[in-house]
């Protein structure tokens, strides 16, 4: 174990992989000088042929992804802002996570892109989307949204390795953030959930940046005297709705986090799952803690306005609690 | 499979081109009579008249070099060596189908010979095409990429991306522009500004406009833009001219409900001009004769018969097989 | 009242609002020769300086009507089908949901698109989603899905004469289908659910190209003694929310029936509403009867499979109304 | 406002020009400081060394006629009449900015001006500005549209999308590529293949290539463009050849880390060229005093004061005013 940041926890599982296996290429727009951080120094050590700059044209590098793989890479693409995954949608949402099917299983895409989410930088609209919600309807990608450096890690690594598209969504606001990783290879399975804290009075789910203010939240709760079970599903393609269900049933109170727009939210999604599957045991309306329906501002105050916080998950999780 | 320095194809070459163009004709011709008797799923865009330009690029291939095709696509599937039976099967929705049924006259594909598949979103198959030449040049592996597209595609502006990134990187890649002179119901010049070729030409790339009813024309231009791939000259740009004969698709005729695109007169002048017939020309000026080129047909002939009869006695498709398909190794 | 067809009611709606008023304009692809069949006659009627044939380029088609409303048009574009508002997807997610709140409320966008979406064709799954999931989390973009006739009239003259982005979903199953209309002028107001049916055992909401199985559901089910309230939401966005809980509170058993994707469906959504806002009430889990997690396939049987059908629809509200 | 037939812009009007392009170095050097200093909410990307560019094609147009710009578009707001205190409020994030403090930097915005928006989407300025030339030509409406865009963005697929279809309907559409050698670390050169004018001319669009640091070359350029599009005459295509002085963003050193993408001898040369410079030895050549010159940065420097000390002081923006903003008569 040792601490490091979650940057450089994605820079080591990108380094890691590509030493390990040759057929991963990465690619992206200013993944070179790396203005995103997380690629740092895998072009001075992989060279051209492994890792480069491309024109900016977002529609095509999605696509090309989907060719490259074909041919037999493994595809790292990044698209630094996840608004940038809108532009590039056509072939994600077409091909990408479409063609396998299409082509009665001969297409394997194993690809893999990184793209940053969330705000409270100021960097306004365009800048801040959590943007993932829209992929898990596609159907045909995964999506996984580390909270953690030793989960970014693991994370990665399994994304790379697997046949399957994943985005692997970067939470904006965490990248500076340290935390324990393991020491050596390893990496974490898909749709396995966490449980980070254990409560027996309300379940509070917690999507991928929303996990840390969750957690100071549970900590208010319990000097309140109110128990808050923390779970994060760490992927949502695949989920892992056992682990849910089960938590929800603990508790019989629910609350889920998720940075993404309230309307088709993640934070929807599970709260339907879980008044399907576990609407016997629920004892209280299940809340979510969203950004509202609009898009984030560039002022300080008015985008920190909508983004969920500890105290806000505190209020409605004592809310649903006391229910 | 002959040398793309080649200048003319020899008189089997010939041949073979020629069979290969009456079979995706005759193909065709079962599929136009099978729409039009309603026995299909779904809809079919034919390539008759377009024959030429798959059969003479596929021709200069290796069976391992990739090509993306549109939702016109059969003659692309069939020219790059697709099997005929697992076409018809899937065109049929049937579970023998190349894609098991479930993609259809507009997903035609088999990866197993490079065929990546033809694609029902017009422009999408640029970017999947030289993807793979780009993997191709980063793994320094031989192969090279093929992209077929109609004069509708080059108006996405994918078209323009993959011109930059493969000419910057200088990418084992072919752009073949079908300019079939229509976007659906639209004609070409009312939706296009200036000619094609030149917005290859900006990016100074190799660039060929050819008389695409005529598969030798397209052979020797595609020899040249293949080697050039092959050897690491880079991407090449060829327009093969050509006429879409048929409808943009059987039954054209409902959603058009009285309304006219073009004149049966330019349909009739365009017939003139068939590539299958231009080739049995040739052939018999080459001194094959009328009982050969006869043979070929009855042989291509039992050919479609046998696909079709495949087609029709196969099973249904698997209704529960879409859950492992959408992912490798992971259940939807 | 008359019948007719909805594809008819489109297009007299698309006739009587270009000639109402002199600032509407139509562009896409093939809309004067009609494929789609809703523009035709309108090229005739109004000429090129009203409605015009683009090239294909469905990512510029969506930015330019972002430009052409700034400019002072009400724009009409016509993307033919959902699956193709993801090549268009970078304009309307980056600019059409946000511009306005971006200027401070200065660009006023008063865009309809209209959109065909749906399976049973075996159009494949290029031709087949229901794409208006991926709308509803944008925040920005209005969304109204009619089931009938008379309501894609109607609400097709509202999102013409609104001032803000509407995607008109076209139900492509609908098409040929006939309904009563309503003579002359009316509009449908946005944010309307529609009670079709009164039930005192179990509600039913259906949404679009779901309410015609889901009406058919309701007699089956009325033959076996169980009485379905059937709502259709008519809009999405806005979604009238007030319109559900009651019909949820009136029965405390509730089915969502959606031809979208399961995976953060509006089906999930409106779940998620109401275990949050009509929870007290609610006597069983709320079922969602949805598309799987899949791409259409092509084949007929295979396809068919995947989509809601009365049969499906009743074995599950009938699950509900028992439990 | 000058006719666009004139050759040359006539003493008074480079005075104009030069004010005007100093208005936008001055409020640049500002922010540029404010963002040193960690004042400044989000990031700025700073337009020194290229304000020839915006000043010079704005002095052409009409307070009516439209303009799109980039996620660098402090110079075009403020050349094209937008107001420094209400972009400095915005920059700031105060509810008195021109977009209320919703858009900050990189979305500023005035469309009473005709100012359709800075973007932080690069490329999404083609289409918008596209898209207000068809609505002028359709509704016979007089105005013009501006489409300012850098060399990266014209990698995008809708530049040549908006290439097409403007030239192909004659849009009343200027569009002006300020090339500045870099998109954000990435040289221009090792992203972009061929000459970007070339992808213009492909389209037979009338263009010119122009020192985008001589802001008479560029006002005459511009000149002849807009009349051309006022005119009937359709679109038209300008690169400003030009300098990115600043990095892509201020704080760059943060994100480079160590990197290095270009020398600072570069730098130092192309300062060597700065547009205000050159119009000011101009305007001396032309018998104006450095007196005069002296009081116009005076006049200009008590303008940016006014401008911050506004911004400092307004009000922080309205942290609910976003629920009234997302739709028009709709709460969100
Ligand atoms: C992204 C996208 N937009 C629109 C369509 C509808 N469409 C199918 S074929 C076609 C015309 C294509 O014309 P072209 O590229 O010349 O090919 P051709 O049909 O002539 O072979 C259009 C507009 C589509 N399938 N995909
Ligand atoms: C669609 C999209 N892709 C990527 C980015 C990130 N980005 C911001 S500016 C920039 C470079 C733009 O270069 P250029 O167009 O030359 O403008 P310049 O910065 O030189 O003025 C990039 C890649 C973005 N904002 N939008
Ligand atoms: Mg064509
Ligand atoms: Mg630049």
């Amino acid at each position: 174990m040792a601490r490091k940041r979650y940057i450089q926890a994605i820079n080591e599982a990108l380094f890691e992989e590509m030493g390990r296996d040759p057929k991963v290429i990465l690619f992206g727009e200013d993944v070179e000088l790396a203005i995103m951080g997380d690629t740092r120094g895998l072009h001075e050590k992989f060279g051209h042929d492994r890792i480069r700059n491309t024109p900016i044209c977002e529609a095509s590098l999605t696509g090309m992804a989907v060719g490259a793989a074909a041919a037999g890479s493994r595809v790292v693409l990044h698209m630094m802002f996840s608004n940038f995954i809108y532009t590039g949608f056509d072939a994600i949402a077409n091909q990408m996570a479409k063609l396998r099917l299409m082509t009665g299983g001969q297409a394997t895409m194993p690809i893999t892109i990184i793209a940053a989410y969330g705000g409270g930088g100021s960097n306004a609209a365009q800048h801040s989307d959590s943007g993932y919600p829209v992929l898990l309807n596609l159907g045909g990608v995964n999506v996984v949204t580390p909270a953690t450096p030793a989960d970014a890690k693991g994370l990665l690594k399994t994304a790379i390795r697997g046949n399957n598209p994943t985005f692997f969504m970067e939470a904006i606001g965490r990248g500076g953030e340290q935390g324990e990783v393991p020491d050596g290879d390893y990496t974490i399975p898909m749709g396995k959930a966490s449980v980070i804290r254990e409560g027996k009075d309300v379940t509070l789910i917690a999507i991928g940046s929303m996990v840390k203010p969750t957690l100071e939240a549970a900590t208010k709760l319990a000097a309140a005297g109110i128990e808050a079970e923390v779970i994060d599903p760490r992927t949502l393609v695949p989920l892992d709705e056992a682990a849910l269900i089960a938590g929800a049933k603990k508790t019989g109170r629910v609350v889920v986090v998720d940075e993404a727009r309230d309307r088709c939210s993640v934070a929807s999604h599970i709260a339907a799952v879980l008044v399907d599957k576990a609407f016997g045991a629920l004892k209280a309306p299940i809340k979510r803690v969203t950004v509202p329906n609009v898009a984030l501002p560039y002022a300080p105050n008015a985008e920190l306005r909508m983004i969920p916080n500890a105290e806000r998950i505190a209020a409605v999780a004592t809310e649903v609690a006391r229910a | 499979m002959a040398t793309t320095q080649q200048a003319e194809p020899n008189k089997e070459q010939l041949l073979a081109l020629y069979e290969r163009m009456l079979l995706i004709r005759r193909m065709e011709e079962r599929l136009r009579a099978e729409a039009a008797a309603g026995s299909l799923p779904g809809a079919v865009h034919l390539y008759i008249g377009q024959e030429a330009v798959a059969t003479g690029v596929c021709a200069r291939l290796q069976p391992t070099d990739w090509i993306t095709s549109t939702h016109r696509g059969h003659g692309h599937f069939l020219a790059k060596g697709g099997e005929p039976k697992a076409m018809m099967a899937e065109i049929w929705g049937k579970r023998t189908g190349i894609c098991k049924g479930m993609g259809g006259s507009m997903h035609v594909a088999d990866f197993s010979k490079g065929i990546l598949g033809a694609n029902g979103i017009v422009g999408a198959g640029f970017a999947i095409a030289n993807g793979a030449a780009l993997s191709a040049k980063l793994h320094k592996d031989p192969r090279i990429s093929v992209a077929f597209f109609g004069d509708g595609a080059s108006n996405q502006g994918v078209f323009m991306e993959t011109l930059n990134v493969s000419s910057l990187w200088q990418l084992p890649l072919v752009l073949v522009c079908e300019h079939n002179r229509f976007s659906e119901f639209t004609p070409s010049n009312e939706v296009t500004s200036g000619e094609i070729a030149d917005r290859a030409r900006a990016f100074k790339m190799p660039t060929t406009v050819v008389d695409g009813n005529d598969v030798v024309a397209v052979w020797k231009a595609a020899g040249e833009a293949v080697e050039r791939a092959r050897s690491g000259g880079g991407p090449s740009f060829i327009e093969a001219q050509t006429y879409r004969i048929q409808g943009h698709l059987e039954a054209e005729s409902l959603f058009l409900a009285g309304g006219k695109y073009r004149d049966q007169k330019e349909i009739d002048e365009w017939r003139k001009r068939d590539p299958i017939d231009r080739t049995a020309a040739r052939l018999s000026a080459a001194g094959v004769g009328a009982k050969d080129l006869e043979a070929i047909n009855a042989r291509v002939l039992r050919t479609v018969e046998d696909a079709v009869k495949f087609a029709m006695e196969s099973e249904p498709a698997d209704t529960e097989l879409a859950f492992d398909l959408m992912f490798s190794g992971q259940k939807a």
